[in-house]
């Protein structure tokens, strides 16, 4: 078994679902001769053919809208949004037809449609470059959003979601495609879609988070060995693995959500609402969030500022503990 | 670079003999046939709107031509994809109008009956088209030897998408026809403020293919230019934008008041050139058509129409498939906002 | 003083503030000559000629961009897009340039553009015609959304956002649009942006709504008059009112938030956030959210289930008060 | 329909007599020295970028010909929209080199500082094309008697905000000027395989509008189609589109290898067309151009970029500015996530 890191683990998945399923096929700006300006998708066009790996012009909505076309007609293309900022151009596409195919023709048809982006911050990145965006996806009826933290995960919810029968939308934590590497089986396994995974067990705090925040909640945790801390990894972001949270708050009774994305409606918002429906009983203190600012991601000079790091999510662990 | 135009039959039903397509006339007759039947279901349909047992809806009347002509060009096989006036397409395709009906009246169900090859209604303007290249393109990548037809109007060469999916159309080559049933307004935006560009069909020049503009109202002239696009299409030879000229006889929708915004004159004028009209002479000029046989046709078409209308006002939508459908398997959060919705109608059923 | 219903007080305000200030451009598909699928800008074309009220092509994205340009060079556009359901195509341009031109800028340039939109169900119309989709707007940093529920409301509103020197997004609740009239002054008057509204005094339960749903829970109350209920029209989205929440909040302890949009991450998620952030202490009962299923709004057949109604939002109030 | 090539200087310097713009020596003289300082600062950008002290950058090398030539047909009162490669036009357009710089380390705050008419950069592709056609519209309205330059990619023509952009300059006869640098590539996707028509320049004309191709490496060619479009848009002949055809002779970015898509012959091929070089010669020919002439000016250029990196890096952000301009007034939400970071701070600097 090797070790990998996150773009070889999602790249062995590519290659491995291309090989097994004739149906599935790659497409997206550079994704071909380049190989993706991540080099995610290096090696594809050169085995499987440009028929199937695809360099398609520079129009989002052209690459999601023509997928649609594809996904409806027996195909199952994997799209990649080659930096989430351009993925704005997507939602029209996705929300009045992907999302909705199945729905609204009564499952007659359906739309087996993966769209890649890779997302977020910490990378020095220009403009539009370092953005989280997943409320934008996570609030479309219809669709799901995948979000992996380590290569082992990444492999196995790619493969869940191209397998997926309706529409995912897969994020890539850009910031942790070269971070480290761990063991990632050859063949097959999949991580099941809507499955959290509890990555310490605590009793005083339950953290959540996923994606980039992963590293930085472990960080965090560092700083606070005092504080027995229950971290979550929700790995899916829609739908949300709502047993994993509550079993976890009802425990600890005390929380605090962690993300890049602005605070007004990022995902955080809506736990809190969750836990407030379903754990309020539970709680002790008031969830806390560490988030973005509701401010466009800066530009690099001021970026650190605006992310969450390890100290401000130790220092939200503590107040809540504290509370 | 330029641009042809095609006419068959002139507005007289005279046949420019050159053209004609050869047809029997076993298929003309259902070439007239489906057009006498699409325009009797448009007036049905509009009928029940303005009795309030129908959405807003948008006539086809004057479109007969360019929709018939061009959906008897199609195989069963090739893929077909409509935008919202395609009434007459989907009648022509197969589609049973007890379902087209029931749509109308604001069910989703409907589209549970759709035969194989018939894409769902678009409502939001031009996002169809890309759905059109991704099924040719599809179907080139799997070597199946279809095509795909997409409607859509005048308006739509001004979005985004039609942009998009044209140009990945050239790119790739794929097997697509684009009927744009260049009907003169977009709600109340004449043709002329839509583009700037003399026709809609040299649009297809910045995209490295072939536009042509045809007679829309020329049921026999759609029909050609669609069959020859089809074929080049299968061949290999890529992507065919067809113009049909003509003309939206009735309102936008039934919302809609077209004399805010055009001159009765005009409306008149192109009465004239009423493509069942002209498919009726033409039907006559060879001894197809008397007024006997009119009779009996409209007489057929209306009792299949009401009895598509009764179905459908019988058929009672089902609660449930709000959630169903959403995603193959019911997610455990959309199963508890079902189960709360029931538990609601449960209640308030009670007292 | 006349009494209109609020298309005539929205047509009222765009005539007189396109008579006070020459910069106010109108633009949009249908808006002059026709004077507006549903006669909002009717007679505007008349009297301010084809370069101030502009008929464009259809083309949302186009529309709202070209209008950005108009913006940032002295001129200030009121801009419609048709239904919301298309505006979908419009978030690129909002997120990615009108909401960040002032901040990208550092100042050089601002962008003073309405999008107006008539949003919302209840009407039986087609599909993507009776959607609510504020969270997309809400969530980018640097727009602001406004909501208004009565004819006086939606005037000195729209005045306050052509006003204002920042992009504004204008959602009208085209189910209330002719719904009932009131007194609606001639001339010059503004109500504020980030101001909601008491529209009743209570002490048992707090019901926060906006737009079309103020008269649902206006009629919701009626049939609770057991129950002291505090009445709130937030009318405006982003930014929130947080004080006129928290201190109704802190008061009642108990609310219930109502919106037609879809659950997960509607604005309700973050204003549950919220109070549990500011008012924690004081709630004494989950906060209870009435608001359109996770699912794509439904065909009028089916329409009535997944609106929020006068009886869905009363049995809330109920439960609430009896937590 | 069609489209004309226009080329004055060849790659050896000779010129066209028959087609040579009237300009000065003076103003030749400044021409070359613009071109200079690009490749200056673009080189110096290069160098800074690799020793981590830039963001990802963008070369411009072998764009000064369309960037100079263009710029300096424009008005100091005429709009410049740029995409993200324009280097060479801020630089001529008189944006203070160390204010480019500090935006390509990463601080907004550089914006600060734009002279008037020059908007900032646009990192989405094809999403300023719209902005300019605003601003233009915005002008004619207002009977200004300017126009609006907005740069483009060859890329950026796949984008449904090219199109949508297009037609209303064609449909409103905005007096926009679309400048597309096409340098064959977007990233990786040479130029064919980005769309099927035959010129970019062509796709003008589903706009009802003139589209002309120009030799991008000729700096008086881009200057004269440049002045001439310009001057028929403010005499009311409406919008064009200009096709520079031209090369990128570096990487896409600092962060692209395009020795993966790209054959080094063909790039030796494009060298010899190098826009500077073809200039000197054509100077060399008037006689201004000498060695030592060359050799100040390299100096005198040299001096002013490491200057203005000397000033850009002793910039430092101010954290304030992240809240401060996202409102024209703080909002008290955002106010108070200021003060919360704020204190974060202050917490963690006392320990
Ligand atoms: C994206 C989008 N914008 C606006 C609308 C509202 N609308 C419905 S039909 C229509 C005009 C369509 O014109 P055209 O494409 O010429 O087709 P026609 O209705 O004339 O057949 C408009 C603006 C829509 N459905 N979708
Ligand atoms: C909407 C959007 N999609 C993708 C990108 C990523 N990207 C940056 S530049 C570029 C290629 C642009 O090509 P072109 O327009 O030819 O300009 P060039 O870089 O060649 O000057 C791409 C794909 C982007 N910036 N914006
Ligand atoms: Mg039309
Ligand atoms: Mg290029």
């Amino acid at each position: 078994m090797a070790k990998l890191n996150m773009v070889q683990a999602i790249n062995l998945a590519l290659h491995e679902e291309m090989e097994k399923d004739p149906s599935v096929v790659v497409m997206g700006e550079d994704v071909g001769v380049d190989g993706g300006v991540f080099r995610v998708t290096e090696g594809l066009l050169n085995k499987f053919g440009s028929d199937r790996v695809i360099d398609t012009p520079l129009a989002e909505s052209g690459i999601v809208g023509t997928a649609i076309g594809m996904a409806v007609s027996g195909l199952k293309p994997v799209a990649e949004i080659q930096f989430e900022g351009f993925s704005y151009m997507t939602i029209d596409q996705l929300a009045t037809h992907a999302s909705r195919i199945r729905y609204r023709s009564r499952g007659t048809y359906h739309c087996p449609l993966v769209v890649r982006m890779p997302y977020g911050g910490g990378v020095r990145a220009l403009e539009h470059h370092s953005e989280a965006v997943a409320t934008f996806y996570i609030h479309i009826p219809g669709l799901k959003v995948v979000i992996p933290s380590t290569p082992y995960d990444a492999k196995g919810l790619l493969l869940s979601s191209i397998r997926d029968p309706d529409p995912v939308i897969f994020f890539e934590p850009k910031r942790l495609y070269r971070a480290f590497r761990e063991e990632v089986p050859e063949g097959d396994y999949t991580v099941p879609l809507g499955e959290g995974k509890k990555l310490t067990e605590g009793n005083d705090v339950t953290v959540i988070c996923w994606g980039a925040m992963v590293k930085v909640c472990q960080e965090a945790i560092e700083k606070v060995r005092d504080i027995s801390v229950e971290l979550i990894d929700l790995r899916t972001l829609s739908p949300l693995d709502e047993n994993l949270i509550m079993d976890s708050v009802r425990k600890t009774g005390r929380c605090v959500v962690v993300h890049e994305e602005p605070r007004t409606l990022g995902l955080g918002a809506e736990i809190i609402a969750r836990i407030n429906e379903k754990a309020f009983l539970s709680l002790e203190a008031p969830v806390k969030r560490v988030t973005g600012y509701d401010i466009p991601v800066p530009l690099p000079k001021l970026e650190d500022y605006y992310l969450p790091d390890p100290e401000k999510v130790a220092q939200a662990i503590r107040e809540t503990a504290g509370f | 670079m330029s641009v042809d135009w095609l006419q068959v039959l002139d507005a007289e039903g005279n046949v420019d003999k050159s053209l004609e397509p050869a047809l029997d006339n076993k298929t003309l007759e259902k070439f007239y046939r489906t057009m006498v039947l699409t325009r009797l279901f448009d007036d049905k349909a509009l009928k029940l709107q303005r009795q309030g047992r129908m959405l807003t809806f948008g006539s086809c009347l004057g479109h007969e031509g360019c929709q018939i002509g061009s959906a008897f060009a199609l195989e069963p096989d090739d893929w077909f994809f409509p935008y919202f006036r395609e009434h007459g397409v989907q009648i022509a395709r197969g589609i049973p109008m007890k379902f087209i009906y029931i749509y109308w009246m604001g069910s989703e169900d409907a589209n549970m009956n759709l035969p194989p090859k018939n894409f769902t209604v678009a409502i939001p303007v031009a996002t169809q088209i890309p759905h059109a290249v991704g099924a040719a393109w599809a179907a080139k990548i799997r070597k199946q030897n279809i095509a795909v037809a997409v409607y859509l109007g005048d308006g739509a060469t001004s979005e985004g998408d039609f942009h998009e999916g044209m140009n990945f159309a050239g790119v790739f080559k794929t097997p697509t026809v684009f009927i744009c049933e260049n009907n003169q307004y977009a709600i109340s935006l004449p043709r002329e403020k839509q583009t700037a560009s003399q026709t809609l069909a040299q649009k297809a020049l910045a995209y490295g293919f072939e536009g042509i503009q045809v007679d829309g109202n020329d049921a026999l002239a759609v029909y050609s230019a669609t069959k020859a696009a089809l074929q080049k299409a299968k061949s290999g030879g890529g992507p065919t934008l067809i113009e049909c000229f003509t003309y939206r006889l009735g309102a936008h929708t039934t919302s809609d008041d077209p004399t805010k915004y055009r001159q009765n004159a005009e409306v008149e004028e192109w009465r004239k050139k009423d493509p069942i009209k002209r498919f009726r002479l033409y039907l006559e000029k060879k001894g197809i058509w008397n007024q006997s046989y009119e009779d009996n046709l409209v007489k057929d078409c209306t009792a299949e129409v009401e009895k598509a209308v009764e179905e459908a006002e019988a058929y009672a939508p089902v609660v449930e498939n709000m959630f169903k459908y959403v995603y193959a398997e019911i997610t455990p959060g959309l199963k508890e906002q079902m189960d709360e919705l029931q538990s609601f109608i449960a209640k308030r059923k009670e007292g």
